[in-house]
C-alpha cells in the first residue's frame, strides 16, 4: 500500500451507504453498468416482442390459416399500427437495447477496471447519464398511449411524412399519417434525452481513458474492449450533436413551425396544405445519418472489442495482430464519418455525391477485413476452450463475415438502385445488428457475469440458449436475402398485392415461425439469467483465467474496484507461453523468474 | 469428442444458409426477370459481387470451422505463441484492397449512365410521374415528346392525359419520367427495369429507363391493354414509407410492342380522357409524331 | 513526465501575459470595426459584394484564432490538446463542404413558386 | 513484439493535462460539432434560395435586424471574453478580489448582451417576423401571357392555400388594428385594405360585383407599403409583413441566435455561482483551475457569436 501515486490515494474511507445510495442513485460504474444492463435487457423484450408483431403481419398478412396448427387466426392489425410497430422496434432496439447495453452496461462495466482506475473520471455525471435515460424511458414507453400512437415514420423519420403537422394552435393530427403528431414528438424528445446521455457517457469515458490509467497501463497495452470503447466514444462525441441538432430542428418544425425541412410552398395532403416552407428535405436525411451512419459503428465497434478479448482468452492465445487491429477499428471510425451518404443513394441526392461516397463505403470494408482475418489467425494454432461466451464470440465474427458482406453488395451504387429498401437491407440489418452486436452482447454477458455478480452462469442452459438462437436467428434472417434478392420492399405491410412477390411469401412464413421459436429460445436465457444471479456457482476472482486487469480485483468488486492499484507490466494478451506451466500471465502479474520479458 | 462438435455445429448451420441462396435460382427465388437497357449492367456488377462475396464468405468460414474443429481444446495442451504476423497482415490488407478497389471501379460508369443527368439519352417519350398519397399519376401529352419537354413538366398543357397507376411505353423507347411528389417522400419503384427513384417533395428529378421486352397489347376493340403474356404483369412499386397506405401503391408497367401501338392506345385514351371531362371544349388534338 | 497544474507562475511572464491579452482584446474590437465597415462599404458601393464577403469571413476566422491562441491558452496547450481539436476542424469542414453541392447544385427546384413569374429557361 | 515491459511503471500514465481541462476540451469538440451542424443547417438553407432578387434571401433591412446592434453585441461579448481573461488571470495570481470583479464585470457584461438580444427579439416579435407567420410563397397574379398564365395557374393552385393563410393573418391583424387607434393616415389605409379584403368573404347577396378580391399576393404588397409608410412615421405597426424566405429566415435566425443566447444564459449562471460563492467567502485560488474552464467555455461562446454576427448580420 505504498505507492506514492496521487490516484491510487486510498485516502477516501468509504462509508457504509444507504440501500439507496448504493443501488440506486449510485455513483459506482459497476453498479451504474449494472442499471444499464437491466433497462437494457427489459427493452430488448419489449423491442422483440414488437419484432414478432411485425413478423406476425408480414407472414401471415391476411391472417393465420395454417392446416397443421390449432389456431387460427382472422385479425388483421393497422397498417398504420404495422408502421408504429416497426418504427418503435428499431427505435427501441437501436437507442434503448444496442446504445445502452454496449456502451452504457459494458462500457461503464469494462473501462475503469480494465485500465485499474477507481471508478470514472466524474461519477456523479455518470450517474446523472444513466438517470437522463429515465425520462427517454419513460417517454418512449408513454408515446405508445397518446393520442395517434407512437411515432411511425421509421427509426429514420424522414420528413415530411414525420414532420408535416397542423399549424401550432390546430392540434398535433397530422395529415401525412396518424402517427406523426404527438408520437413523433414523444420520439424526438426521447432521443434527445437518449443523446444527452450517451454525450456524458462518452466524456467521461474519453476522459477517463486518457487520464486515469493505472500505472504501466500505456495506450498500446490497454485490451481491445477499451480501445473499442475508446474509439467508440469519440464517434459518440462527435456525432450526436449533429443529432441532436437534427432532431431540435425537427421538433422546432413540429411546434413552433419553423421551416428547416418543408419544401417551399409548403404541400398538399389531400385538400389540406402545410403552412409555407422554402426548406430542403434532404436536410434531415443528410443530419441523420452524419450521425446515424457513425451511429451503426457505435454498435459494433464495443461489441468487436469485446469479442477480441473473449476470443484471445479462451482460444488461450495471444491476440493475432494487435496493433492492426487498434489501426482497424480507428480506421473504421475514421471512414465511417465520410460515407454516410450511402444510406441516400436514391434519395435524390446529386449522383455525383453517390459516386464518392460509394468509393469510401466500399473501402470500409478494408479495415473490416484486418478485423476478420485477424480473429482467425487468434483462433489458427489455438487451444478453444467452448465456453458459452466463446460460442457466442465466435458466432459474431461467422455472422458479421455474412452482415457485412451484404454491405458490399448495397454499397455499390447500380446495384443499390435495385436493393435500396428491399428485405436485403433488413437482412443486413439484422446480420450485423443482431446476430453480430446482440451475439456480442450475449458473449460479453456470459463472460463478465461472474465479476458483475460473483456468480457463474449455468453453461449447460448457456449452451442450449446458444444452439436454438444462432439456429433459429439464421432460419429467421438468412431468407431475408433470398426475398430481398427477389425485390421485396421493406416496411411492407402485405405484400400479397404483389404478383412478383408471390412466390416468397411461404419464406415469410417459415421466418415468422423461426423468429417465434427464436422469441422462445431467449426465455432460456432470461431464466438462466435471474438463476445464476441467485443459485450460480460462486466464481472466483479469475474464472476464466484471464490476464485484463478487472479479473485481479475480487469478484464482485467493490466501490473503488482494487484493493490495491494494479501495476501494469505487460500486454493483455500473453497466453500459452510456451516457457511457463501456467497458460496465462495477469497484466500485473510480476515477471516470472526465469521468463524472458518479451522483446522491447 | 464434444469440443469438436461445435465447428461441425457451426458448418451445418452455414452450409445450409450457403445452399439456400444456391437453390433460390433454381425455384424461382431471384431477382425478377430483366427488361432494363442498364439492366445487364446491374446485373453483371451483382454477379461479380457475388462472386467476390462468395469467395471470401467461403474463405473465412471455412477457416472458421476448420479452425474450430481442428483447434478444439485439450487439456493439458497449449496454444501457440505468436504475437502477429507482419506479412500476413500486409497479404490481407493489400489483396482486399485490391479488390475493393475493383469492385468500386467497377460500379462507376453503371452508375453514371443509370442517374446521372447529364448521360441521360435524348427521350423518345417523356412523362411525369406524380406521387401522392397512395398513388402514382401518370400525365401524358399529346404527342411523346412535346417540344420543351423539360418545361413540359413544369408546366402542363389541357391536352394531357392523367392516369393512375398505369405506366405506358413502347419496347425500345428512351423514357424520361419526370418524377415528383405532392406530399411525402416515395420511391418509384420498378423491380423488371431495375429501377428506382424517391420523389422529392418540391424538386423535380428525372429518371430515364429503356424497356427492352414488351408485355402488352392493345386491343382497340375493346379499349383495353392486354397481357401477352400472364407472367410479364409487370408492376410498380413504392420503396419509400409513406405512411399507412404505403404497401398498396401499386401500379402497372405496360410495354407496347411498337410505338404504333403505343400511339394507338393514346389515341384511345385521349379519347376517353375528354368523354371524361365533357365541360371543357375539346382542344383540337393533332397527334403529330 | 512533467506534473500537471496550472500555467508556471513567473511574475514577469503573467505581466506580458497581461499584455498580449490587452492587444488581442484591442486587435478584436478594430477587427469587428473592420467587418462592420466592410459591409457598409457594399451598400456604399465602394466594394463588390465578394470582396466584402471575403473580407468579413477572413476577419471572423482571424478573430477566432486570436481567441483560441491567447485567450484559451492554445498557444500553451496546443501541444496538448491538438489531438481532439484537429479532428473535429477537419469533420466540421468537411461536413459543410459535402453537404453544400448536395443542396446547391441538386436538381433544378420544381415549379419553384419563388422564383420569378417571367423566367422560363428552355431545356437544360 | 508490440508489448513493451516496464518492469518500474511510469508515474501518472495519463496527459499532461488536469482532468477536468481534458473533460472540458472533449465537451467543447461536442458543442464544435453542435454549432457546426447549425451553421451548416443555415448555409445549406441559404444557399439552396434563388439567387435573383426579389425571390433572394432577405437583407437585414427587410427583416428588422439592425447591424450596429449586432456588432455592438460583438464587442460587449469581447469585453467579457477579456474580462474573463483577467478574472483568472488574478485568480491565478491569488488576488482573490481583482478576480471577483472581474468575473462580476463578465456578468454584467454576459446580462448586457443578453439584454440587447432581447430588445432585438422583441423588435421582431412586434414586426411580427416569426416563422411560420410570414407571407412568403404567394401565388402571383400572372404577368404577361400564354405559358405563364398557366404557370401561374399551376402555382396558384398550388399554394392556394399557403397564401390564404397568410391572408387570414392579416385580416385578423387589420381587424385588431382597426379597433385601436394609430396614425389617422396609416389607420384609413389599413382599413381600405381590410374592406377590400372583406369584400371577398362578404360574398353572396352583397354587391360586390366590380370588386375583385386582392390576391394574397397584392395583400401583401399593400402590406409591405403600408408597413413602409409606417415605419418612416415611427408608428410600430403589428402586421405581417411578406418577405420572400422569411420563414426560413425566422427559423434559422431564431433557432442560432436562440441557441447561442441559452449557452451565454448558461455562462451568466454560472458566473453569478462563483459570484456567490465569493460572496459568502468561498472563491479562494484553488479555484484558478475552474475559472479557467469557465473562461474556455465563455470563449467558446464568443467564438459562435464572432461567427453568427457576420453570418446572420452581415453576408
Ligand atoms: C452494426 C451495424 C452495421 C454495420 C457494422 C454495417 C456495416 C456496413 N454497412 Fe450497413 N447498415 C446498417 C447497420 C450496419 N452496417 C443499418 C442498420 C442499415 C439500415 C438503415 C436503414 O435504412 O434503416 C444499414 C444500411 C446500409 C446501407 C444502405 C442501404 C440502402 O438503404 O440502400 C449500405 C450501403 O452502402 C450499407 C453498407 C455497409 C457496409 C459496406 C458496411 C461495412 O462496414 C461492412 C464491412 C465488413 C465486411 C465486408 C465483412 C468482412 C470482410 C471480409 C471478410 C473481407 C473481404 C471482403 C471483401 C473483399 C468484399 N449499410
Ligand atoms: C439491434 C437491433 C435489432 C434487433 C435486435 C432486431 C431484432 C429483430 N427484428 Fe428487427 N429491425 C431493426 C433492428 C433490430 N431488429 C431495424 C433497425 C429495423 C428497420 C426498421 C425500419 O424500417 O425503420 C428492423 C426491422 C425489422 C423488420 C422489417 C420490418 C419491415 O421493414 O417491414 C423485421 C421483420 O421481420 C424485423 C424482425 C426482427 C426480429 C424477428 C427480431 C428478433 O431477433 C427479436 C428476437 C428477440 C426477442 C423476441 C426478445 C426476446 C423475447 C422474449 C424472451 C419474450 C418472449 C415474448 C413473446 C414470445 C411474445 N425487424
Ligand atoms: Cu409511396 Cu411508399
Ligand atoms: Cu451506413
Amino acid at each position: 500500500m505504498s505507492v506514492s501515486h496521487s490516484h491510487s490515494a486510498e485516502a477516501h474511507a468509504h462509508h457504509e451507504l444507504s440501500f439507496l445510495r448504493k443501488y440506486i442513485f449510485s455513483e459506482d460504474h459497476k453498479i451504474i453498468g449494472i442499471q444499464f444492463l437491466f433497462s437494457g435487457l427489459i427493452f430488448f423484450l419489449i423491442g422483440g416482442t414488437l419484432a414478432l408483431l411485425v413478423r406476425l403481419q408480414v407472414g401471415f398478412p391476411k391472417g393465420i390459416n395454417l392446416p397443421w396448427f390449432p389456431i387460427s387466426w382472422g385479425g388483421r392489425m393497422s397498417p398504420d399500427f404495422y408502421a408504429m410497430v416497426f418504427s418503435m422496434h428499431a427505435t427501441i432496439m437501436i437507442f434503448f437495447v444496442i446504445i445502452p447495453l454496449l456502451t452504457g452496461a459494458f462500457g461503464n462495466f469494462t473501462i475503469p477496471l480494465m485500465i485499474g482506475a477507481r471508478d470514472m473520471a466524474f461519477p456523479k455525471l455518470n450517474m446523472m447519464s444513466y438517470w437522463f435515460m429515465w425520462p427517454a424511458f419513460a417517454v418512449i414507453l408513454s408515446s405508445f398511449f397518446v393520442e395517434g400512437g407512437a411515432g411511425a415514420s421509421g427509426w429514420t423519420s424522414y420528413p415530411l411524412l414525420a414532420s408535416a403537422t397542423m399549424p401550432a394552435g390546430e392540434g398535433f393530427h397530422s395529415p401525412a399519417s396518424p402517427h406523426s403528431g404527438i408520437g413523433q414528438i414523444c420520439w424526438l424528445v426521447a432521443l434527445l434525452f437518449v443523446g444527452v446521455s450517451s454525450m456524458m457517457g462518452s466524456i467521461n469515458y474519453m476522459t477517463t481513458i486518457i487520464n486515469l490509467r493505472a500505472p504501466g497501463m500505456t495506450m498500446f497495452r490497454m485490451p481491445m474492449t477499451v480501445w473499442a470503447m475508446f474509439i467508440t466514444a469519440i464517434l459518440q462525441s462527435m456525432a450526436l450533436p449533429v443529432l441532436t441538432v437534427a432532431l431540435i430542428l425537427q421538433l422546432l418544425d413540429k411546434t413552433i413551425n419553423t421551416t428547416f425541412f418543408l419544401p417551399p410552398g409548403g404541400m398538399a395532403f389531400g385538400n389540406w396544405h402545410t403552412g409555407p416552407g422554402g426548406g430542403q428535405t434532404l436536410l434531415w436525411q443528410h443530419l441523420f445519418w452524419f450521425y446515424s451512419h457513425p451511429a451503426v459503428y457505435i454498435m459494433i465497434l464495443p461489441a468487436m472489442g469485446m469479442v477480441s478479448d473473449i476470443i484471445s482468452t479462451f482460444a488461450r492465445k495471444h491476440l493475432f495482430g494487435y496493433k492492426p487491429m487498434v489501426l482497424a477499428i480507428a480506421g473504421i471510425a475514421g471512414l465511417g464519418f465520410i460515407v454516410w451518404g450511402h444510406h441516400m443513394f436514391q434519395s435524390g441526392m446529386d449522383p455525383r455525391l453517390g459516386t464518392g461516397f460509394m468509393i469510401a463505403t466500399i473501402m470500409i470494408a478494408l479495415p473490416s477485413a484486418v478485423k476478420t482475418f485477424n480473429w482467425l489467425g487468434t483462433i489458427w494454432g489455438a487451444n478453444i476452450q467452448y465456453t458459452t461466451a466463446m460460442l457466442n464470440a465466435l458466432a459474431f465474427v461467422a455472422m458479421f463475415v455474412i452482415g457485412g458482406l451484404s454491405g458490399i453488395f448495397m454499397a455499390a451504387t447500380p446495384v443499390d438502385v435495385y436493393f435500396h429498401d428491399t428485405y436485403f437491407i433488413v437482412a443486413h440489418i439484422h446480420y450485423v445488428l443482431f446476430m453480430s452486436s446482440i451475439f456480442g452482447i450475449f458473449g460479453g454477458i456470459y463472460y463478465w457475469f461472474p465479476k458483475m455478480f460473483g456468480r457463474l452462469m449455468n453453461e449447460k442452459w448457456g449452451k442450449v440458449h446458444f444452439v436454438l438462437t444462432f439456429l433459429f436467428s439464421n432460419c429467421t434472417f438468412f431468407p431475408m436475402h433470398i426475398i430481398g434478392i427477389a425485390g421485396h420492399p421493406r416496411r411492407y405491410y402485405d405484400s400479397t398485392l404483389y404478383r412478383f412477390l408471390d412466390n416468397v411469401q411461404p419464406l415469410n412464413q417459415f421466418m415468422t415461425i423461426s423468429a417465434f421459436l427464436l422469441a422462445l429460445a431467449q426465455i432460456i436465457f432470461l431464466v438462466n439469467f435471474f438463476w445464476s444471479l441467485f443459485r450460480g456457482a460462486k466464481a472466483g476472482a479469475n474464472p476464466w483465467h484471464s490476464n485484463t486487469l478487472e479479473w485481479t480485483a475480487p469478484s464482485p468488486p467493490p466501490h473503488g474496484n482494487f484493493v490495491q492499484t494494479p501495476i501494469v507490466r505487460r500486454g493483455p494478451y500473453e497466453y500459452g507461453n510456451p516457457d511457463m506451466e501456467e497458460d496465462y500471465l495477469p497484466q500485473a502479474e510480476p515477471q516470472p523468474s526465469g521468463i524472458p520479458a518479451p522483446a522491447h | 469428442m464434444q469440443q469438436k462438435g461445435w465447428g461441425i455445429f457451426f458448418g451445418v448451420v452455414l452450409l445450409a444458409a450457403f445452399l439456400s441462396i444456391a437453390v433460390g435460382p433454381l425455384v424461382g427465388w431471384w431477382l425478377p426477370a430483366n427488361v432494363s437497357s442498364f439492366g445487364p449492367d446491374v446485373d453483371y456488377l451483382y454477379y461479380v459481387i457475388l462472386g467476390f462475396t462468395t469467395f471470401f464468405f467461403l474463405l473465412t468460414e471455412v477457416l472458421l470451422v476448420w479452425a474450430m474443429y481442428r483447434f478444439a481444446g485439450r487439456p493439458g495442451n497449449k496454444s501457440q505463441y505468436v504475437e502477429g504476423h507482419h506479412r500476413l497482415e500486409m497479404l490481407w490488407t493489400v489483396v482486399p484492397g485490391g479488390i475493393l478497389l475493383y469492385i468500386a471501379i467497377a460500379q462507376i460508369s453503371a452508375w453514371e449512365r443509370i442517374k446521372y443527368q447529364a448521360k441521360m439519352p435524348d427521350p423518345d417519350l417523356v412523362m411525369q410521374v406524380t406521387a401522392r398519397q397512395w398513388d402514382w399519376t401518370m400525365r401524358y401529352a399529346d404527342t411523346p415528346l412535346p417540344e420543351n419537354h423539360r418545361r413540359w413538366a413544369e408546366i402542363p398543357n389541357f391536352d394531357d392525359i392523367y392516369l393512375p397507376d398505369e405506366l405506358h411505353c413502347w419496347k425500345g423507347a428512351n423514357v424520361r419520367i419526370y418524377l415528383k411528389t405532392n406530399d411525402v417522400l416515395h420511391s418509384l419503384f420498378l423491380p423488371q427495369l431495375r429501377l428506382k427513384q424517391d420523389a422529392l417533395p418540391g424538386k423535380t428529378i428525372p429518371v430515364w429507363f429503356n424497356a427492352t421486352d414488351a408485355n402488352t397489347r392493345f386491343n382497340a376493340s375493346t379499349g383495353n391493354c392486354e397481357w401477352t403474356d400472364k407472367n410479364k404483369e409487370w408492376e410498380i412499386a413504392c420503396a419509400e414509407l409513406c405512411g399507412g397506405g404505403h404497401y398498396r401503391m401499386r401500379g402497372l408497367l405496360y410495354v407496347h410492342e411498337t410505338k404504333d401501338d403505343y400511339l394507338n392506345w393514346l389515341k384511345h385514351a385521349q379519347k376517353a380522357a375528354r368523354s371524361r371531362q365533357p365541360e371543357k371544349k375539346a382542344t383540337p388534338v393533332a397527334a403529330k409524331d | 513526465m512533467t506534473e500537471t497544474g496550472h500555467p508556471t507562475t513567473h511574475d514577469a511572464a503573467h505581466d506580458l501575459r497581461v499584455k498580449a491579452y490587452f492587444t488581442v482584446f484591442i486587435a478584436l474590437s478594430i477587427f469587428t470595426l473592420v467587418s462592420f465597415i466592410a459591409n457598409e462599404a457594399v451598400r456604399q458601393g465602394w466594394i463588390d459584394l465578394y470582396t466584402s464577403v471575403t473580407i468579413i469571413i477572413a476577419v471572423a476566422v482571424i478573430k477566432a484564432i486570436l481567441v483560441g491562441l491567447i485567450f484559451m491558452h492554445l498557444n500553451f496547450d496546443w501541444g496538448k490538446v491538438y489531438f481532439i481539436i484537429v479532428p473535429i476542424f477537419i469533420l466540421g469542414v468537411m461536413m459543410m463542404m459535402v453537404l453544400m453541392p448536395d443542396t446547391v447544385i441538386a436538381w433544378q427546384p420544381s415549379q419553384n413558386p419563388l422564383e420569378p413569374p417571367v423566367s422560363t429557361t428552355g431545356t437544360r | 513484439m508490440t508489448q513493451v515491459v516496464y518492469e518500474r511503471p511510469q508515474e501518472h500514465m495519463g496527459m499532461p493535462l488536469p482532468t477536468p481541462k481534458v473533460a472540458m476540451w472533449l465537451f467543447l469538440v461536442t458543442e464544435i460539432m453542435f454549432f457546426t451542424a447549425l451553421i451548416g443547417t443555415y448555409i445549406v438553407l441559404r444557399h439552396g434560395t434563388p439567387a435573383q432578387s426579389p425571390f433572394k434571401w432577405p437583407a437585414p433591412h427587410q427583416v428588422h435586424l439592425i447591424e450596429w446592434i449586432g456588432a455592438l453585441n460583438t464587442f460587449v461579448l469581447i469585453c467579457s471574453s477579456f474580462t474573463v481573461v483577467l478574472a483568472h488571470h488574478a485568480a491565478v495570481k491569488a488576488d482573490m478580489k481583482k478576480a471577483t470583479s472581474y468575473v462580476a464585470i463578465t456578468l454584467a457584461l454576459g446580462g448586457v448582451f443578453l439584454g440587447i438580444k432581447a430588445y432585438e427579439y422583441n423588435s421582431k416579435f412586434q414586426h411580427d417576423i416569426l416563422p411560420g407567420h410570414i407571407g412568403e410563397s404567394l401565388p402571383y397574379p400572372a404577368k404577361g401571357g400564354g405559358d405563364n398564365d398557366l404557370k401561374a395557374i399551376e402555382r396558384e393552385k398550388h399554394e392556394h392555400a399557403t397564401g390564404m393563410q397568410y391572408f387570414h393573418r392579416v385580416q385578423l391583424q387589420l381587424e385588431a388594428i382597426k379597433k385601436s387607434s394609430i396614425d389617422a393616415e396609416i389607420q384609413k389605409e389599413c382599413n381600405a385594405l381590410l374592406d377590400a379584403m372583406t369584400a371577398t368573404t362578404a360574398a353572396e347577396g352583397q354587391a360586390v360585383a366590380f370588386h375583385r378580391p386582392p390576391s394574397p399576393a397584392e395583400v401583401g404588397e399593400r402590406v409591405n407599403e403600408i408597413l413602409e409608410k409606417a415605419e418612416k412615421k415611427g408608428v410600430t405597426l403589428h402586421l405581417t409583413p411578406a418577405i420572400p424566405f422569411g420563414n426560413l429566415w425566422a427559423s434559422c435566425y431564431f433557432a442560432m441566435t436562440g441557441f447561442h443566447a441559452l449557452h451565454v444564459l448558461g455562462g451568466v449562471v454560472v458566473f453569478a455561482i462563483i459570484l456567490l460563492m465569493a460572496v459568502i467567502g468561498r472563491l479562494g485560488p484553488q479555484h484558478s483551475t475552474m475559472l479557467e474552464l469557465v473562461g474556455l467555455y465563455w470563449h467558446f461562446v464568443d467564438i459562435v457569436w464572432i461567427f453568427l454576427f457576420p453570418l446572420l448580420y452581415l453576408v
